[in-house]
């Protein structure tokens, strides 16, 4: 099965590559962009999805300074 | 006394540390894979890229087994030098408070800084003097100490920043200044400037040459009072 | 491929495909075709340059290995040798510039460790359009971070280089990157494949579908339109499996478990074999079956010319497989045994036990067309005039500020900061320090250092192909003078347009005619380079640009002086042949001219003034050295200041020039300015005196006086505002 | 409106962030792992969603070695 993680910097702290996001799109011209975030996509194939949120805790994001989301895909076969 | 300098695939300044801790006393090389420490008296995670840094700067390297060696030495009371990715690697392992993320610049910076010595009563700080200002060069992509308020407060409280960049050469971004940490027990330290590139006039300065010179004479003490 | 001529698609003419075909006596097959039509490309065969190269002197003392290896050596003394090699890779930046600029490092790298040498040090040579082109801000800044992505992360320092900014390089910017290493003399390696039955090895990185194409493609064809359509070829650098793959290497080596060691570059498999199996005068079998994928489905001949990056190939004795085996797992390093030496004088391709593809080593390698370049003089004008920034009358304070705010005069620490310049514990002279990058030995059992510089100025060479060239070889030589370095050898990167233009071959002509004399004026050998032609856009050709690399030695780095003034106190001098002129120089830029021909240059003088910047130098005592090139003296003395944060009283009277602008702005080689206590600098033989370090402005009599703050924030503050 | 961007390395494009998780995962005694792909991912809040496309194709994907997938969340307020 496919998982796929979704990896967020945690609120409240300073991300500067949303920031610059957020300003080079302004800049090339998109009206009305706000609240940028860029963080990180994990896609795997796994025998037991059960075992994602494992993953994620010991390795795949730093519960310090990140919140993760993990979404279980029916054999999309990305 | 013996330091003993790590090796992970992709670390890169492990040479620099080696030869830098060779100025101040026996040093050797640990291979990632050893288990065994080989009765080192002090441990210095290096610098470099280990494991290409993917993911997240230090993440992988902090499973190898040496670590897990470095865990268990620092649990009892070894001492620990993190530098760059060394200390990416103890902050991700646990063995140190915070994070490091990427520079504010969101760009590597090499560069020589001014950094301020904040606490000089511990193993890695000893040999100088609180206020002390050391010219040591930084050079990293993710450097950016971060940690939540309530820890900060209790790092600034207990004494465990012991270096800050000097007023306006933050090259990171860091919270408060801070360059360098070290855990509550004080025989963890991680620090983002790379003081073995600072122990010869020749190459630049020679005041890392500090955090060697106290890691001896730290254990040179412990032995002579055991 | 089209059933339509493909041979024409693949880029070869009627008559080459005739060529193939007679001698294989046979219609080559697909594979046979793809194979040829890249070891046939200009990149691999140097078609329209070996007969001109050919001219370059190649021999001197220091010599231990000559165009023709991986990278050239010369040897430093103390059992210990020098590699080094500049490569470009123009057209893969141009098309995406992080991973064009980042493998560009890796293709280097390897090639100096493919001769048994740890690379101690890379160095960038850059070209793009004028800053203010949103496309060129684009391809700097990412050219930048993917040299830095990869020499940081790999752990070479990144010491020196230089970039400047012209409309010429706006569609085709140019990246050429240089490495050197260093190994023990003995422990050098060759790329000859012997030994009838030996094992070929493939190891490092899988093999996919990159650059597929890339040689014949996006390196021997104009830059189109349908750039886009070639996208998929991109090739994603791995400096992490680099690095793996260069310590398995060097312990390999060092263990003397290797018959021969070559990289894989353009061409990949193709070419890597066949010029192995050419040296060493055998023939190959591989397998591709053997070859590990990256992905499914990969056809025979994708394989053989697919250009994955991070991959070499060795020949070892069969008894040494499981030895070799072992130390790449130590260091996770994929190995393959693929192949196998012979005595057929042919590459012959197998997939499991079918056989794919039989050519002769000698058709692919050696006896490939060559042609005459058919030279001619341009009667018009062949670059417009660039737009002007300052008028002709400006007064001479408005000069100063516009040229060092210029972003070929600008400081460069945007770029150089992004860069690892310290990693090894060699870097004595860091960039912008001093005029060369110093690098000490003592660490690795040498005595003393090497100095290393990458200079070229494709704006001088439009004006004048000749001495512009000329003047590039001066120009290194002088960076090395003036940390007191002797050059060993030199390499080049031959950047030109199209070479079937008669325009162009004349340039090309005669700007490696300037090469060859300025060698032998200074009696430095061409040890290794590299030809990127075909760089033209839209709107034509880039300025012809030969980049040329030195290394040097010096006895003494802690003696080396820097180009920042230090103290109060010191005394200043222009010291060198130097004749200011406006012709060619950043000043006629600003102002909207570009001049055809320069001043000629006499190469005996330059010569001898080298010597005696260099003799200078190592006699001691200098605090201060720094050349006298873009910008002029003004320019150099403001440097000076701006780098020690101090000021300097001078007057250029003594130089007797009748017009200010080309007293202060005037370019041309041979001059530097020394500053040192005064019991020094009034002994060196023809210096002229010009006045003291102090105070904090610069202040040239009667014409200039400038705060050095003011100075420093356009010198430092120019790039940095481009993006700001 | 928050609109997703998952942003992946092409099919056949070099991933060595991928290669290195894989790697790291199954060392940790995770099995059945394979097929790990590191990505990128952008959330922001759009006035107008139809244009985060051309986001894609100019600023946050990079078209030559990157594909990216679109995906607009109803007011998830972030
Ligand atoms: N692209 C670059 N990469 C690394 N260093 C650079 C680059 N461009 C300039 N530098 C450094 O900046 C300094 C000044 O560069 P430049 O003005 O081009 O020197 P020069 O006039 O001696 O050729 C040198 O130390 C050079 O190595
Ligand atoms: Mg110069």
């Amino acid at each position: 099965m496919t998982a796929r993680v979704l990896i967020r910097p945690k609120e409240g702290i300073l991300d500067p590559s949303g920031q610059a996001v957020e300003r080079a799109l302004t800049s090339l011209g998109f009206q009305g962009v706000s609240e940028v975030k860029v963080g990180r996509l994990v896609e795997l194939e796994v025998d037991d999805p059960a075992r994602v949120p494992e993953m994620c805790e010991r390795l795949l994001a730093n519960p310090l300074i990140e919140d993760y989301e993990v979404v279980v895909l029916e054999d999309v076969a990305g | 006394m013996t330091f003993g300098v790590l090796r992970f695939p992709g670390s890169c300044d492990e040479v620099d540390a080696l030869l830098a801790c060779r100025r101040f006393a026996d040093a050797e090389l640990i291979w990632h894979g050893d288990r065994d420490l080989g009765g080192v008296d002090a441990v210095v995670v290096p610098g470099g890229f280990s494991y290409g840094d993917y993911l997240r700067a230090g993440a992988i390297a902090r499973f190898s087994p040496a670590m897990e060696a470095v865990a268990d030495f620092a649990h009892a009371g070894g001492p620990v030098l993190g530098i760059c990715n060394g200390f990416q690697v103890l902050c991700e392992a646990g063995l140190l408070p915070g994070a490091l993320l990427p520079n504010e610049s969101l760009r590597f910076v090499c560069r020589q800084v001014d950094v301020e010595v904040v606490n000089a009563d511990t193993p890695f700080t000893r040999t100088s003097r609180p206020g002390d200002v050391l010219s040591i060069p930084v050079k990293h992509t993710t450097g950016r100490y971060y940690a939540p308020g309530v820890t900060l407060e209790e790092l600034e409280a207990n004494g465990q920043v012991l270096l800050r960049y000097a007023a306006g050469q933050n090259p990171n971004g860091s919270l408060r200044n801070i360059a360098g940490v070290c855990n509550q027990g004080r025989n963890v330290m991680g620090l983002m400037p790379h003081p073995e590139h600072a122990v010869d006039p020749l190459t630049g300065s020679a005041d890392g040459g500090v955090l060697f010179a106290s890691l001896a004479a730290h254990v040179e003490a412990l032995v002579a009072t055991a | 491929m089209s059933t339509l001529a493909p041979h024409r698609e693949l880029g070869l003419t009627d008559a080459e495909y005739d060529g193939i075909v007679e001698r294989l006596g046979r219609e080559p097959n697909g594979l046979e075709l793809a194979v040829f039509s890249l070891m046939w490309s200009e990149h691999c065969a140097y078609k329209h340059s070996k007969k001109l190269l050919r001219e370059l002197p190649t021999e001197g003392p220091a010599v231990v290995m000559g165009p023709g290896e991986n990278a050239g050596a010369v040897d430093v003394g103390d059992g210990l040798v020098v590699a080094f090699k500049v490569e470009s890779h123009n057209h893969p930046s141009a098309v995406e510039p992080f991973q064009g600029a980042a493998t560009g490092v890796g293709g280097i790298l390897r090639d100096v460790f493919a001769i048994g040498a740890r690379p101690i040090a890379v160095l960038d040579s850059l070209r793009f359009g004028e800053l203010d082109s949103e496309r060129s801000r684009f391809l700097f800044d990412w050219s930048v971070k993917g040299i830095g992505h990869y020499g940081n992360s790999i752990g070479v320092p990144t010491v020196g280089g230089e970039v400047l900014f012209e409309p010429s390089y706006e569609q085709n910017c140019l990246v050429n990157a240089m490495c050197v290493g260093l190994a023990r003399r003995d422990a050098t390696i060759r790329s000859a494949a012997s030994g009838v039955g030996n094992l070929l090895v493939l190891m490092g990185a899988r093999t996919g579908r990159d650059g597929i194409g890339g040689a014949s493609v996006l390196a021997s064809a104009e830059l189109s339109a349908e750039d886009s359509a070639k996208r998929p070829t991109v090739q994603i650098g791995d400096p992490f499996e680099e690095k793996k793959l260069l310590e398995c290497c060097l312990e390999l080596l060092d263990r003397g478990t290797l018959v021969a060691l070559q990289d894989l570059g353009a061409a990949g498999l193709s070419s890597s074999s066949s010029e192995m199996a050419s040296k060493g005068e055998v023939g190959l079998d591989i397998d591709v079956s053997k070859v590990p994928l990256r992905e499914a489905g990969m056809e025979p001949f994708e394989i053989m010319i697919s250009e994955s990056q991070e991959r070499m190939l060795c020949v070892i004795e069969p008894g040494r497989l499981s030895e070799l085996l072992e130390i790449c797992e130590r260091w996770e390093v994929r190995a393959n045994a693929i192949g196998s030496v012979t005595d057929t004088g042919a590459l012959r391709v197998f997939d499991g036990d079918e056989l794919v593809g039989d050519m002769p080593v000698a058709a692919l390698v050696d006896d490939v067309p060559l042609y005459d370049l058919e030279p001619e003089e341009p009667t018009g004008r062949l670059y417009p005039d660039p737009p002007a920034r300052i008028d002709a009358g400006a007064p001479v304070e408005r000069a100063l500020l516009a040229l060092l705010g210029s972003s070929n005069v600008a400081s460069k620490r945007f770029a150089f900061e992004q860069y690892d310049s310290i990693v090894g514990s060699r870097t004595v002279r860091r960039p912008e320090a001093a005029d060369a990058a110093v690098l000490q030995l003592a660490g690795d059992g040498g005595s003393g250092a090497i100095a290393v510089s990458i200079d070229g100025n494709g704006r001088r060479v439009a004006a004048d192909p000749y001495t512009g060239a000329v003047e590039a070889v001066l120009e290194c030589a002088r960076n090395l003078a003036c940390v007191g370095a002797e050059p060993l050898g030199l390499t080049n990167c031959l950047n030109f347009g199209n070479p079937e233009k008669p325009h162009i071959a004349w340039q090309l002509t005669r700007a490696v005619e300037g090469l060859r004399d300025a060698c032998l004026a200074l009696g430095v050998p061409v040890v290794g380079g590299n030809v990127s032609l075909y760089n033209e856009g839209a709107e034509g050709a880039i300025y012809p640009t030969p980049i040329v690399g030195m290394v040097g030695s010096l006895p003494d780095p802690a003696s080396t002086p820097v180009s920042a003034f230090t103290e109060p106190g010191h005394v200043i001098a222009l010291v060198g042949p130097f004749t200011p002129d406006l012709a060619g120089s950043e000043l006629e830029k600003l102002r909207g001219r570009l001049s055809t021909g320069l001043p000629p240059v006499d190469l005996a003088v330059q010569a001898e003034g080298l010597a005696a910047l260099r003799e200078a130098v190592r006699g001691g005592g200098l605090a201060t050295v720094h050349d006298v090139s873009e910008g002029g003296l003004a320019c150099a003395l403001a440097e000076s200041c701006v780098s020690g944060r101090v000021g300097a009283s001078v007057d250029l009277s003594p130089l007797g020039a009748s017009d200010p602008n080309v007293a202060l702005f005037g370019e041309g080689p041979g001059g530097a300015i020394v500053a040192g206590p005064a019991a020094v600098v009034d002994r060196l033989p023809g210096a002229v005196r010009l006045g003291d370090v102090g105070g904090d402005h610069l202040q040239i009599e009667g014409l200039l006086d400038f705060d050095v703050g003011a100075l420093a924030e356009r010198f430092e503050g120019a790039i940095p505002a481009a993006y700001a």
